[in-house]
């Protein structure tokens, strides 16, 4: 048995599969299936200063090896979170990191010091999400933008801050260096690459927000890449993922410079999919002879 | 155990008309804790989503799950050519199903084409007490008619192109029913009617949506549906609040 | 038979699938399997100024639902097209495109001129190439580089140009706004998107370049997404492309914006592809009434 | 016709050893175009790629053509399942293959591993004149020994482990032979040191090299390998000029 531990911006982590954002929920429901100790932490479902509804459906559509999502950051607001389902999260013996989203400045930092009082062990600041029509991503696609909004919650935040990065952008090492550079203790990446479906019978966009989220498989080797510019870049470490599926992807975002890994659209089709993933990574160290799992973290050796 | 993810033996495989089959698989613990109105979602090879498919029948004795679905795209296409003795990846069983309750009133199961399915197994403690109206497009497309009629139902059936039976819409045969509570599935124009009549009738009405699904069981929060509650609306979610929903919860758009 | 011509920046295409720069070659591999007037046109292989000795292998590596390449603009150089190809290529009953990339403003300009004399029916400037060290995609990432070298290809070009855009950047409508002020008659969307896998056993890129350019299905949701945002900034026709791969992918990028289609990576599991799209197409349009395939450009219609 | 893509059913399937099989398929035209050394970009379901495997024997009486594989990773995967009966969609014949010249000189066959399979159909017209010279990991590995033996070629095996024949590299057993002209496929290290006896023996020497390719046809210039002629290097293509080169032609790596 190789160790599994990994330790990011300070934070243990019993392995180094975390549950993506918004692909989990709370836990509630994957816990019909596994101990959610199983994972080394759970990302909540984005959560917002408010309630708030989400979009109208469709949310979701179908694409080759992927998938496009609109949810729209549906979530009961960070009271309601911290009340109802983190002591609750907290008993299930994994690392609970709170990813949070907000329409201005002020909104991230209410929240990140709401959160700083409670028992989380993380908080994920999420500047990426391309499905609501204000806040999130505009704050995620220019360095300046990354930079005032993450020393505005650093301020704030008490709790290891990781911020999250967008895809959509031309120059990610950029703004990774950026986020680094404000204070972010780690960077998660990458969130979701802004898509589009058409139906052709009825020739509207199959999702209700015209645009989604692109995730899952077909997005992998762009996060690879992005996870290795991103490492080569700074020194804060990475949790990586986009389309991660098999423990063979693990090993390879773990290559190009994940400390630690999450996992999203693979639940999808396989809710046991961490479960494999950790056999396979297990074996495979044990069969190279690696002791530890982080002795992969950024061992590409480019050409 | 709630709902599980299980390689299924494929025990049974029909065709039932031109695009739609039938499969009854092996489900062990999945079909035992299964109830009329609950959904599966089938695994397709290389694809990024499963497929939500409805229960269609339950048999506890030879623990087995009946799907009869239609052919729509690639992923139903892939389950089309599937056959005995294969084996599918099933999660289930999902959802909230059809509230039975007193089986001795008279209920009406009115079913539109693919939406039939799912009610069978709900008409079957009815026995007598229940009929079922359903709607297909022509004689050629009607299905399970004879599965209702073993349940002890009568069945009435209406065609678009009267090809078989009543010529026009179902819910035209529905203003000749006398009934205490309706149970329907089949597209959103005639969900909204039977909606609308049982709410002039005033009786109780639970009918089975669709949306898009990822998750299906209520985590990615994806296969949304509007909702109302003492007066509040929201979105709720067809695969954990649903797939059966009472009437008079739902808000239909436009 | 619904008509299918159509003519993009004054240009007859007698239907609207155009072989993808660089997964077509110069036409003569594929004339094995048809004659190449079954298709609308053919974009050729990338030129530039000077043959070019392309990258060390490997150049190619799979992804899911898709494909990195890294192949460098290996050609035999802008004078070695014109004599011998170019004129093979223009008895085929074919439009031909010639893809032009350069390292600095002035070969592009001197090559637009050098073409500007021959039978090419249009230029493509490729400004999105992500696999040569110099130059390409460079100038297609920022605004200004995107009106600076089309401002100056212009004045040199007689053919009709079409600028090829990259997705690798944060905001493609305006990229796609810079190209039309600037002159470009046409634009080609989407090149490819930077990737990268890793061997694990070896540790290495598994593609000598480190990145490659993910192209292939995997692609499809971001080029819809792309050239629907391009169609509703610009005036001028959209040559969509990137991961079409059956008639009703053909029949999406059209309804998105797209005047035009390319096919690349298509022909590398099917060979016989555009014969089976254009088959599609053509029952489709037959099958809704609809009496020639430009009526379906642009209309989706949005949430 | 040069090649062409063609739906090719399946006559005969074996397994080699535990992870190498070897498929017999129905090819028509594209057998009777093939010739020693070429091969062929089979398609996977779900795949972005064809998978380049060589000819290992071609039949022109019977239209079949042979593929020997070893299993490397999901799509060499999927090939080891299917079964005789079945369809593989086969773009064939590709590439530039041997050369035989005159099968009257001594010729000797230098195969690796899985890379054994090209040289078998080459080695057929040579009949006594050549010997199969084949190395491989240990005894349980060794495959078409007697295919080599039945084309009246005599063979001689190599061992990685000693567990039967000559324990170590092919390349000693060279050593001690006489021969007029060399062929060879097999690992890169192999071949170089194949490359270099031919060279200090003066003798032609043919090489099949791998790389990984898009198009097989020499479109996408995917397929890059290290040549030169005339003093000049460039990048030629192992699709189309390839896969067997000239040894003096080919520039190695380092
Ligand atoms: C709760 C529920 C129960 C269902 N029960 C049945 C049933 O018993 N019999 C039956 O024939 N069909 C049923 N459907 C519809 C069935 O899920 C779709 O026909 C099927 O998913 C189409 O998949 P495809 O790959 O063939 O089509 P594609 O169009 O290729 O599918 C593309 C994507 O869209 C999704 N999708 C397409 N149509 C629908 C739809 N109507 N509802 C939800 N997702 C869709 C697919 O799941 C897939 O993710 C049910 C749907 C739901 C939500
Ligand atoms: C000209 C030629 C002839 C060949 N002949 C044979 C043969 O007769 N028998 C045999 O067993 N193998 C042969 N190979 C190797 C064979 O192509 C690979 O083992 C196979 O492509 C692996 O596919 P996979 O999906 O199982 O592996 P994966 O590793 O999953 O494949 C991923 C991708 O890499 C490519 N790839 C992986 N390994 C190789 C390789 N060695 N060469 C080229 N591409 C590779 C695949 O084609 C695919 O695109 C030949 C290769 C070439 C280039
Ligand atoms: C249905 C769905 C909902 C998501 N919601 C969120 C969210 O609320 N906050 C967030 O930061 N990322 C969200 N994401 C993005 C994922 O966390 C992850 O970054 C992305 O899906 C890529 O990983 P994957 O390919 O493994 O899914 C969501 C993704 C999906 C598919
Ligand atoms: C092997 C390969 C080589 C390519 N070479 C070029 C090129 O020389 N010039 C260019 O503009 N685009 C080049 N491209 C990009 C394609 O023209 C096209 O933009 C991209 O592949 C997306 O379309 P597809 O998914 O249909 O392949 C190349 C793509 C591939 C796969
Ligand atoms: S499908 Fe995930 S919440 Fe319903
Ligand atoms: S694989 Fe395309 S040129 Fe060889």
């Amino acid at each position: 048995m190789a160790d599994l531990k990994v330790t990011v911006a300070g934070v243990e982590f019993q392995n180094p599969l975390i549950a993506a954002s918004g692909t989990f929920g709370f836990g509630r429901e994957f816990a019909e299936f596994y101990p959610l100790r199983t994972l080394g932490g759970i990302s909540c479902k984005g959560i917002t200063l408010k309630e708030r509804p989400g979009n109208p459906p469709p949310r979701i559509a179908e694409t080759p090896g992927g998938m496009l999502n609109a949810v729209g950051l549906q979530n009961p607001g960070v009271d309601h979170f911290i009340e109802n389902d983190l002591p609750w999260l907290k008993e299930q013996g994994t690392a609970v990191i709170a990813n949070i989203a907000g329409n201005t400045p002020e909104e991230y930092c209410e929240m990140a010091e709401k959160l700083s009082g409670t028992a989380v062990d993380m908080i994920e600041m999420n500047i990426s999400c391309p499905n609501v029509k204000q806040g999130g991503v505009q704050f995620g696609t220019s360095c300046a933008g990354v930079e005032g909004i993450t020393k505005a919650v650093r301020k704030h935040c008490k709790k290891p801050l990781m911020v999250k990065l967008s895809p959509n952008v031309s120059d990610i090492s950029e703004i990774a260096a950026a986020a680094e550079s404000a204070g972010a203790d780690a960077i998660s990446m990458i969130n979701t690459l802004t898509g589009m479906r058409i139906d052709i019978q009825t020739r509207r966009p199959i999702i209700r927000n015209n645009t989604g989220g692109l995730s899952g498989p077909a997005l992998f080797p762009v996060a690879v890449r992005m996870v290795n510019q991103a490492y080569r870049r700074v020194k804060i470490p990475i949790v990586g993922m986009g389309g991660i599926s098999k423990w063979q992807d693990a090993v390879e975002m773990l290559l190009a410079g994940a400390s630690a890994l999450q996992i999203g659209t693979v639940f999808f089709s396989d809710p046991y999919a961490p479960v494999k993933i950790l056999d396979g990574l297990n074996d495979y160290l044990d069969r190279s002879r690696i002791s530890t799992v982080s002795d992969l973290t950024g061992q590409v050796q480019l050409w | 155990m709630k709902y599980d993810v299980m390689l299924c033996r494929i025990a049974e495989k029909k065709q039932l008309s031109h695009d739609v089959f039938d499969l009854t698989v092996e489900a062990g613990p999945l079909a035992e804790a299964a109830r009329p109105g609950q959904f599966a979602q089938i695994y397709v090879p290389g694809k990024t989503l499963r497929r939500p498919i409805s229960i269609c029948g339950i048999d506890r004795s030879s623990k087995t799950l009946r799907f009869v679905f239609q052919v729509r795209g690639e992923g139903t296409a892939w389950l089309a050519e599937t056959k005995a003795g294969d084996f599918l990846n099933i999660l289930a069983p999902l959802g909230t199903g059809y509230e039975l309750g007193d089986t001795c009133r008279k209920a009406v199961f009115v079913g539109g084409g693919i939406g039939v399915p799912p009610l069978l197994e709900a008409a079957k403690p009815f026995g007598e007490n229940a009929t079922a109206v359903l709607g297909f497009r022509d004689k050629a497309s009607i299905i399970l008619k004879e599965d209702f009629e073993k349940n002890g139902n009568r069945v009435w059936v209406a065609t678009d192109d009267g090809s078989c039976g009543h010529h026009g819409f179902m819910t035209d045969l529905l203003e000749d029913l006398d009934f205490d509570v309706l149970y329907a599935c089949g597209p959103a124009p005639m969900l909204k009617a039977v909606c609308k009549l049982a709410a002039e009738r005033k009786v109780p009405c639970q009918i089975s949506l669709e949306e898009r699904m990822a998750c299906g069981i209520g985590a990615c929060l994806g296969c949304a549906c509007r909702l109302k509650k003492d007066g509040r609306e929201y979105y709720g979610h067809v695969c954990k609040d649903g797939p059966v929903f009472n009437a008079e919860n739902v808000v239909w758009e436009g």
